[in-house]
């Protein structure tokens, strides 16, 4: 990959400023492919899409429904109906709760892995709260692994839904969901996949995958804010009750009572983000023009230089690293095996301080809980920095964070 | 900015605090926590007919949110409620940069927190160990 | 107004294209400023607000929370806590609705007027089914007019809740909410206003209207796509558990719960949208730089306009209107009433058809139920052609819509 | 395109239907809608031995709507129930713009309604008499 090409393509990194952009698993930049397709749709085709007769709202609504059949194809859905657009993951995961969620009762189970984002936990915490269904824990262990022993003993045979990310937004460890959602539909249970940090970096097929949800955010995979997705199975989306009412998702409305609209337009209530679904399907186009292939190698070339610079520092620790790896001792493999993701604390330092000290050395790196307290209860840390890529960092970026990194404690004071 | 910021003051006050121990006597106690960054501190005081004789805190943070807070004990121990939280209000109206220059020179060292004012991020780090003071006086 | 140059502001409009666009209540296109802001803000300042330490992060945090002050001041909230950033109208409504509604007991009563859009009907036709609360339906005359006294009725000293638009989008009737807010407050109740068609064409202040909740999109109102607004009063807000849950909206979380955020977090969970409200900031900036008064003043010239055109058409019957109003019959401020909309019937000819027709000509209007199919019910129609204005529409486009509309029955075979 | 559309065929059937009425001794009956316009037809048929002897439809909607119900009993009428389901299928992949120029000759006049897969939100106007029949005669 010509990654001098490829950062041109993106006018916040190439516009002559020396951020090392850092913080991706946050949100990613977008490259001039996207901002254009939404200033075209807004130029050209801007309409209410899927109601009215006239010529640009059809083009509203084939731009929107391009755009939903370029996800269908992009995560291997089977039809283009079990796309859903969302606001974000977090709405995506929230449908699933209270539509999905309707159907549970008191003494079923849900079985969520400690390592997930807020997104996937609360929303079934609070399920749980609503209908009397009993939380599950999945545990880690302190790599942070789920192995097959530790889901299994979540499960029984009143296990009704499974909660799990395929990647951690803490850890950058990716879970055997294959697995997994085979032993939670022996279980009878559904399994919902969080692909929010998933689908951005590795091709990811519902189909192969066997899960019953999928859910991510467009802005996390160069779209736009603003737009997500849900992937369901049909059969299920097809008995779960509307999440949000009101227009485009009816076929009758009487003062007594309402039928609704066929798959997906049941779940699509109110106006549509027509154009964040566009930017979005630009941003499927950009991945495709790089090649998919290529955006993975490159971050797992990035992935371990960034584990053998950050392993190799005094007094830092990788969260879900054996203690005390040093940096000749890292394993191959072991780096992109993160997926581009690795929190870290520094003895002594705060993670604010830390990410305040790097931001000064124009670095950008996330510090605190990451959204996942309870992962951070579990490994007994409070707050952590986060350092995450994307395919358009650079050797040199990671470079840049080591040294800064390594001056970290004396600037703070410490005599190294 | 933030570069000399670090290196001066705060980092003393956050390695080589003056006041971060237990108090074993003290009448008075409150925690004051940032959930967002898990900043976390416990106020212990003792006051007596009006003044406050002793003061510590214990906790765990980020330097900022230390150093304030040490900063802040250096400054109102042996000083009234009163004074204590007229202090403190001039350090809130400051980090969101409505103190005048003469009312920061009250504050003496924490009055180099100003630079704060200009890390909307960091604000709550800062004023937390304050806000603990308010409602730890305002219990009364 | 000098709607030439007001013209050359929007890239849709100006292109050379002939198209007359009559479909603004459905959405309305966006000028040149909010296309730039958007692309500056993902240009200069992309990264996920609100929890960044990093420079980039805090532009990002600023310019979301500038946007959301500029909304405050724009319908004259009272902080910029009481302003949530939502997906659309259609999303704010059934917030209020989960949340607020969460508070209903069995036998409650909501109040709900007949003439309103779906959005602001499913939600609580629903609410009132999932807790038993008594779905009340206050009553319209024949000219899509809520009396005082048909509200009154509605109401009883069970009821917790009213809610009603603005402006109607079938009849662009404006109700007399201040009186109304005031009649459900003394009865006890909440009034949820859906602002949707009003926010766009005339000055709303919350507070001289005195509603407890205000819904409306940006894309409505000349914004884009993906953000809408809830405003809601501090003191409801502060007793309502949250919607959405996820990311950004806690404080604390552990196995065992959780803890909410501050107002406005509380609700708004996962990634926000912060392009999309630094767009409608500028879609609001845009207003004042041409001037609400003039906005208003000339949709009103418009109205009146179309108003005449309409009623002059043999066989055309208005929605609302008094049975064989005439050209000459039609009393001033007659069309300004109704806010630039207005739906008809031909005699004979199904609105399909009519849509149809027209969009050959090169005009853009709707057909079908418009999302108010109780309201369609109650006047005894099935589907209607809808005519909606904007103030960049022109007197030209009008004179050519009346001229296509009175060619339609020709053309549809019948001998005028 | 939509001008020269109206003009012809579809104004004819829509405001002269040759199958518009009741049919009093009707053995079969189903009603179809497309709830988001309105297009509403009750289609009514007798069958014997396999045969559609008598056909009407009674109902509102949009010109495409009505035109075609009527083109599509034109059509059937004294056809087998076996080749009524056969011009059905021909029919909706005309719509979608799949079927060959033969087999759109087997439709007669409702091939005239080609046109409508260029109109993609009159599809459901066009087909739902078709979908009607194919309901009504898919219920034995
Ligand atoms: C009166 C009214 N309320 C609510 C809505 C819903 O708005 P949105 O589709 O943007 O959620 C609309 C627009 O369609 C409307 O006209
Ligand atoms: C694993 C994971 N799940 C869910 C989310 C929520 O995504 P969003 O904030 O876009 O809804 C995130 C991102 O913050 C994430 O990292």
């Amino acid at each position: 990959m010509d990654v001098k090409a490829v950062r041109r393509d993106f006018p916040l990194l190439s516009g002559g400023s020396s951020l090392a952009y850092l913080d991706n698993a946050a949100t990613a930049q977008k490259p001039e492919a996207v901002l254009r397709a939404i200033r075209d749709f807004y130029e050209t085709s801007n309409a209410n899409p899927l109601r009215g007769l006239y010529a640009l709202s059809q083009r509203a609504t084939d731009a929107y429904e391009e755009a939903r059949e370029a996800v269908r194809d992009f995560i291997g859905a089977g039809s283009a109906e079990e796309i859903i657009f969302t606001r974000n993951a977090t709405e995506s995961l929230n449908l699933v709760a209270y539509s999905y969620g309707s159907l549970l009762q008191a003494g079923d189970e849900i079985a969520v892995s400690v390592t997930e984002h807020h997104s996937n936990l609360l929303p079934w915490q609070q399920l749980a709260g609503r209908t009397g269904a009993v939380l599950r824990w999945i545990e880690c262990d302190a790599a942070g692994i789920i192995t097959e022993d530790a889901f299994r003993s979540a499960l029984s045979e009143r296990t009704r839904l499974v909660a799990m990310a395929q990647v951690s937004n803490v850890l950058g460890r990716e879970n055997d969901i294959r697995t997994f959602a085979r032993i939670a539909h022996e279980a009878g249970a559904v399994f919902v996949c969080d692909g929010a940090q998933s689908v951005p970096h590795m091709p990811v097929d519902v189909r192969a995958l066997g899960v019953d949800f999928l859910a991510f955010s467009g802005h996390k995979m160069c779209g736009p804010m603003g737009i997500g997705v849900l992937y369901g199975r049909r059969e299920l989306l097809e008995k779960m009750p509307p999440f949000l009412f009101g227009g485009e998702m009816i076929e009758y409305v009487t003062r007594e009572g309402a039928t609704w609209a066929e798959l997906p337009h049941k779940f699509e209530a109110g106006t549509v983000n027509a154009a964040g679904a566009v930017g979005l399907k630009a941003a499927i186009d950009y991945y495709r023009a790089v090649g998919f292939d290529e955006i993975v190698r490159r971050e797992e070339a990035l992935s371990e230089l960034a584990y053998r610079t950050l392993a190799g520092i005094p007094h830092l620790r990788i969260l879900g690293a054996p203690e005390g790896a040093e940096d000749s001792a890292v394993r191959e493999g072991a780096g992109a095996e993160r997926h581009g993701i690795f929190s870290f604390t520094l003895d002594g330092v705060h993670p604010h301080d830390i990410a305040e000290i790097l931001s000064a050395d124009g670095i950008a790196v996330r510090a605190g809980h990451h959204c996942a307290q309870v992962l951070l209860q579990h490994l007994g840390v409070s707050s952590a920095a986060r350092v995450s890529l994307a395919f358009y960092n650079t050797e040199e970026e990671i470079l840049r964070l080591g040294e800064s990194l390594r001056s970290v404690r004396r600037r703070m004071g410490y005599a190294e | 900015m933030q570069n000399s910021f670090y290196r001066e003051i705060i980092n003393d006050h956050n390695l080589r605090p003056l006041h971060k121990h237990m108090l074993p006597r003290a009448q008075r106690e409150l925690r004051g926590v940032n959930p967002s960054c898990g900043d976390d501190i416990t106020l212990r005081l003792t006051v007596r007919d009006g003044v406050i004789e002793e003061g510590a805190y214990t906790g765990d943070g980020c330097a900022i949110s230390q150093a304030s807070a040490d900063m802040m004990l250096d400054l109102v121990l042996g000083k009234t409620t009163e004074e204590a939280l007229h202090l403190a209000d001039i350090f809130l109206r400051m980090i969101k940069g409505g103190a005048s220059a003469e009312e920061i020179g009250e504050l003496e060292e924490a009055g180099s927190l100003i630079d704060v004012s200009h890390m909307p991020a960091r604000v709550k780090c800062a004023v937390l160990g304050w806000h603990t003071l308010q409602n730890l006086l305002g219990e009364e």
